[in-house]
């Protein structure tokens, strides 16, 4: 039995930290770690609860909009507020602008270049591999930044800058939207999917959006040469390297649902269990988190409303700054993944169904979502009312509760927020990696990542296994969401 | 010139910022003008135990860190341990990591007002012990002390700013680069002269709401944010509305107030951010270097004046009164 | 829709501007949006007779033409002959061809000011009888007379501006396209309002200068350019400071005033471009819809009120005197 | 003998007209038309003599810069003023950066599409070039469009804006540029170099500017694949086509020299005369514009000072707007390989002496300069002194004359000023275009483009001949400065 400290573990946001007992040339038992704490919880005990806007976006650079979406929901919730149709989508265009980006930045930044390492030197696809993903120096990096940076324009206009916006706000977007600005998003979205088009899929995004099978995804693959495309490069790498026999962990997703109009979610929210292949409704009632393997006091699970963060640094059995959230007790997986299956695309629920939740599909998963995503916000786009109300207003309670429950790029994303006499009385925040990264709770129970490593082969003489790069890489860790 | 970048208590959004920068190829502009990137989280291939010895060659002066930039705050807690952040994979506090390349690096660049001042991760009560590379809030000191001095002679660069604007980085990056940026570069604070001497305000195109102290009640309302919803655009030391971010927008334009997020001790204001604390009916926060009287005595005369047109188009999310047209020319 | 661009007495500013967009494939986005270019005298490759051919085409209504887009002044010189312009290989003056197209237009567009008013070559005494589409300077009528819509019931859309900026020219383009532009989306002056309805003031990055009435002296001086060296950005309608030009440009930025290049007669100011007019020291053009009195008790109440970094700072060529650092939290 | 009238010529700035007489497959005589009067020099009469800053560069779009230096330099003349050292790098900048933006444009948009007509299938290097230069489609004008628009920014920050900027004054320039405004020019120079040597040259700028021989250049072009740059791509149609061949003048050639630094121009003032292989100077008192063909009255040469402009549509034997300047009577080219061969750059040199102005030629003096210039401003930039003066003031005299030499990027701009009364009693602007352009003078002797045609191949059934296209594009002409 041998341990490896696997850190810094870079490309994923934040400081990642991965403890592996290998034995016989595999990954035996995982401990994850995120080694940074800020202690966000307890920054805003006492604030006003519209401050939260301010702080909970900083809580993550990548996914900010994400978390300010969610506190406007929650503070939403509390206030009796929800947003007027422009709202709505406007909203919605500044989310799925941070997510897709963030699945852009994933891909071409944080994922793809570890195939461009030396030791895959030789591989058949290696050359194409490392002329188009090599970290820096690759074509993807010159081509795929400044693409990244037009598209992420779109919340230039709608939500002022990135990161860190206040635009979202409980009744809606503090921005109101004009003819212009609906031409200009327009533009960007087009001049965005133009790109998508031409260089990642070298199809159209209806086509990828329409592919309902693995056959019909093999048959899309064969159809032109591997390097003719970014995913068909992929597609290429992952059937050589089996990458879907890496990285299964429990089979469980979890998705809250996203992007609604008019109330109706663009994605469905439930819990898709795929190995009875079924789709339960997501009670946040049962979640509840549990800091047993944590250096946090009071170890035992707590409802997010009555969470409570409390740093015991000298804890005994503590390995992680991460709280273990269980939903239900169980063990589950958020992602683009998990919201693909639980809103039942026929090619994620097919791959799930056939090899479960692994580093192929899931990053076949957040590729899809541009192919679905992006027509989406075109219709948002062209649905907003330029003189129509965009956002609603109301008073703030001086004791209310409130729930936020928004999919960010990496997943479920939650936030409980209680206010007593007009001031957060306690504001808990459980994200999708805190869910995918989460430590052992007091049963035990590895988390989704810890148990989706068990088994991932370690070379010979592999200091910083890169199987296990590609598993850890395929959630999209976001470690300053997982602990904040 | 070797960059070497490091993540701490912040969020990363500094990084996510810098990569909008609307460069067609940022890392060529970088390269172009001699920067390597020796490290960085985001974007390097190196994982691990590679990352681990190159920073030991790094603290060992093998390898020369010409620009040591570092994100995110400087956590000294739990009780000055630093054990709120250890590099993953080293058992060593960030800090302690940090004060070890400090003292090797050529130039040393706070990255975000989160390494600067302690930025946001020191709100509240500052459970984490959040301070910045060498300010502890608006009090100099910080984790280096406030008589650090790089080996360039430069104290620790405060390229503040939360996130900090991506050409703030790269002109910063660059300035340095190319010998352009010296101490006459950086105000009190050391921020980069190039966008700290601006104020928020300068280019805020709520200007003329502003100039009739036509002012915005409600989130979405198109007015000045000054006089009702905490916008300190008029103390705010950052040129993000005369250099836009993302392609042309900035704070006020998405419908919000500047929160001075340059500004050290931006994280607790003393009331709540989109607010504005008042006296008398006067805003306490006023232009950095105006006079209230003045502003009493402009405001009112100014509101008397506001046109129709400014005074409604302030409480509505989109214009519904047009400039008048110039019938004929003025005589 | 295909996009027929034609150019007459203007200089060809219009078509470059437009290809500075900082869209990354101009073409392709236009595309996008449906747009088929049929002749552009920049872009397409047809040449000589084959122009000629498809011009002839679309007079015939063979082929459709949704946008029709002109740029440069309608000549009607000398004496109404038209002749100051002939359609090279046609022998045919260029108004004719415009009427004739204009007839057959789903939308016609006025591209420059030149187009739309006459613009810059209908200055001093007009030798060469320079009009617009739809109005001859401030007068209605123009080439095509006051009356005249396009086929899809708009008149003449004047996206004037000398050069028109080239967002001006794409989202007037996109919006017709997607059918977002309407006759409400128009001002009164059949400008686009989605820029017609900001103020060059708007934005204005020496708005704090205006604010406080420190103007700029001479060119190079960095205070407001109103009182002194003739900007009229306070009453010319675009938004060249909020949605600045070339990556973050505008006339101001540059140094010089706003002379107004979106308003029908800005080629005959009455008064040398760059200097203000005054009446007992009191710029007789003032913000558009506010009346002078006020005006005048604001102007010497601000300029009374100017911080000594403002009043300095708006006499050179570069700040010398740095905003003040908020040394305390306000009460 | 058939006379064919070739327009609208589109590809050039403005509207050409040129009739050709062709006979035996080639032109025997051509007659070069600007169908577009405006009358600038009538609008500026009695003006404030300032105001000749805002009328002047909207005679043109596309070298409006190149306009407003010149009559700042005029202005500046008159009142006794010259630019402070920032003033020069400012204005060198501002000017350098049009100039080679007009460059791109023309070989990207105007010139280079020529060769992807279908006329030229089946030519070996046919389908490279359609795919990159096919007019609207190719991937040219994709890459150079955001590329020319970035490389404008340059304007954007030093200018405030393009075309039509009041920034160059007759003492300076009205932007005071400070440390980031340096780096940002710097940064952008730097893409911008970046561009050009990874696209058009696919070699470093100093490579290309250290060519300086037929032979150097021909190893140059032969070390790499001709597709791997697109000069090189133009090397290899050049060579194909014989351009080197097509559209030889008078291989007089005239430079007003350009960017001043001290004083001193980074490129010569002077008169080239290659058949002797001298260089003469330029004495302005030489010119003189004779309209003995033109739609104007009172025909005889006039030097500018003395110019008049008056329109008589009815006047015998005119067949154009534009005047016929001469100098010292004689009919001279101006552009970039003017300003090279003035300059004494020795490739140039070498392919004048070998075969004169030709249309290959031109186009590669004009490349040339990209290799030449981009380095000098990036010296020019980092030679900024922020802090100190960027523009001298003075008044305006009563009575005076000025004179205001620039090259622009199609070559010799000169602009003629008096004043009388505190106002414009004259001005006289004499463009580069007009020079190659004009129409035969007095004494019958065609302009310079006039001369190019004769001999140029029409084809069978040729209504606009190919041939004639490349030789009047290489001379990139506008016709709006022509006729102003």
């Amino acid at each position: 039995m041998t341990r490896l400290v696997v850190g810094p573990f870079n490309r994923v946001e934040g400081d990642l930290e991965v403890t592996l007992d290998v034995q016989d040339g595999r990954v035996a038992s995982a401990q994850v770690n995120s080694p940074l704490f800020r202690g966000f919880e307890q920054i805003l005990l006492g604030k006003d609860p519209r401050d939260a806007l301010v702080y909970v976006p900083r809580i993550c650079g990548i996914c900010s909009v994400s978390q300010s979406a969610a506190a406007a929901r929650a503070l939403g919730d509390a206030m009796g507020l929800a947003p007027p149709p422009n709202g709505e989508f406007a909203a919605n265009l500044i989310l799925a602008n941070e997510n897709l980006a963030d699945h852009f930045t994933h891909f071409y930044l944080f994922f793809m270049p570890d195939f461009a390492r030396d030791a895959y030197a030789g591989r058949p696809w290696f050359d194409a591999a490392r002329a188009r993903f090599k970290a820096v120096e690759g074509t993807a990096t010159a081509d795929a930044l400044p693409a990244r940076a037009a598209f992420l324009q779109i919340l230039g206009i709608l939500a002022g800058k990135w990161p860190h916006s206040l635009t979202l706000q409980p009744g809606g977007s503090a921005r109101g939207i004009g003819a212009s600005e609906k031409i200009r998003v327009h533009a960007l979205l087009r001049e965005f999917r133009g790109w998508l088009e031409r260089h990642l899929f070298g199809d159209s995004l209806e086509a990828i959006a329409a592919l309902d099978s693995i056959p019909a995804l093999q048959a899309w693959k064969a159809s032109r040469a591997p390097a003719s495309s970014d995913f068909r490069l992929f597609l290429e790498i992952a059937d050589a390297l089996a990458l879907d026999r890496l990285g299964r962990a429990t089979d469980r997703f979890l998705s809250y649902g996203n992007y609604p109009t008019a109330g109706s979610p663009f994605f469905a929210r439930g819990v898709w269990h795929a190995p009875t292949g079924t789709l339960a409704p997501v009670a946040h009632t049962d979640i509840a988190e549990d800091a047993s393997h944590a250096w946090m006091a009071d170890a035992h699970p707590l409802h997010p409303w009555q969470g409570d963060t409390r740093v015991d640094i000298e804890r005994l059995g503590a390995y992680s700054w991460c709280k273990a959230p269980r939903l239900a007790g169980e063990v589950v997986e958020c992602g683009a993944l998990a919201r693909q299956a639980v809103d039942g695309h026929p090619l994620i629920r097919d791959l799930v169904a056939v090899s479960g939740g692994n580093v192929a599909n899931r990053v076949i998963a957040r590729v899809l979502e541009f192919a679905r995503v992006v027509p989406a916000m075109e219709r948002w786009v062209r649905a907003i009312e330029p003189g129509e109300a965009f956002c609603h207003h109301g008073p703030m309670p001086d004791e209310a509760q409130g729930l936020g429950m928004v999919e960010a790029a990496r997943g479920a994303l939650g936030h409980w927020l209680v206010i007593r006499q007009g001031r957060i009385a306690n504001y808990q925040v459980v994200a999708p990696t805190t869910w995918n990264f989460s430590p052992r709770d007091a049963a035990g129970t590895p988390g989704a990542l810890e148990q989706a490593l068990v088994g991932t082969p370690v070379g010979e003489g592999e200091q910083v296994p890169l199987a296990v790069q590609h598993v850890v890489r395929s959630f999209d860790p976001c470690m300053v969401c997982t602990v904040h | 010139m070797n960059l070497l970048w490091l993540q701490s208590g912040g969020c990363g959004g500094c990084t996510m910022s810098l990569l909008c920068h609307d460069a067609r190829d940022l890392v060529a502009l970088l390269r172009d003008a001699g920067i390597n990137i020796l490290w960085h989280p985001a974007l390097s291939e190196q994982t691990g135990a590679e990352v681990i010895a190159l920073l030991e060659s790094c603290v060992r002066g093998d390898t020369p860190v010409d620009l040591l930039c570092i994100e995110g705050s400087m956590l000294r807690g739990p009780q000055g341990t630093g054990r709120f952040h250890m590099l993953a994979g080293t058992g060593r506090p960030m800090i302690a990591w940090v004060r070890d390349l400090a003292a090797r690096a050529k130039h040393t660049l706070a990255i975000g007002s989160c390494a600067a001042w302690g930025g946001i991760t020191a709100g509240g009560m500052n459970p984490s012990e959040a301070c910045g590379l060498q300010c502890d809030g608006d009090t100099p000191g910080g984790l280096l002390g406030a008589d650090y001095r790089a080996a360039a002679g430069l104290p620790v660069i405060n390229v503040a700013g939360c996130p900090t604007h991506p050409a703030w980085v790269v002109e910063t990056l660059l300035g340095l680069a190319l010998g352009e940026l010296d101490a006459d570069g950086l105000d009190a604070l050391a921020r980069p002269r190039f966008y700290a001497d601006h104020l928020v305000h300068h280019g805020c195109s709520r200007n003329e709401f502003y100039e009739f102290k036509a002012s915005a009640e409600k989130a979405s309302d198109l007015g000045c944010l000054m006089e009702n919803l905490g916008c300190m655009g008029t103390q705010a030391h950052a040129d993000c509305n005369v250099r836009p971010w993302n392609g042309g927008g900035s704070c006020i334009t998405g419908g919000y107030a500047c929160i001075a997020c340059t500004e050290p001790g931006f994280e607790e204001p003393g009331h709540p951010f989109v607010t504005t604390p008042k006296v008398a009916g006067i805003p306490t926060g006023l232009p950095s270097d105006m006079p209230k009287a003045w502003f009493v005595a402009l405001a009112a005369l100014s509101k008397s004046a506001t046109p129709k047109r400014v005074r409604d188009n302030a409480r509505v999310d989109h214009p519904v009164v047009a400039p008048a047209l110039r019938k004929a020319r003025p005589k």
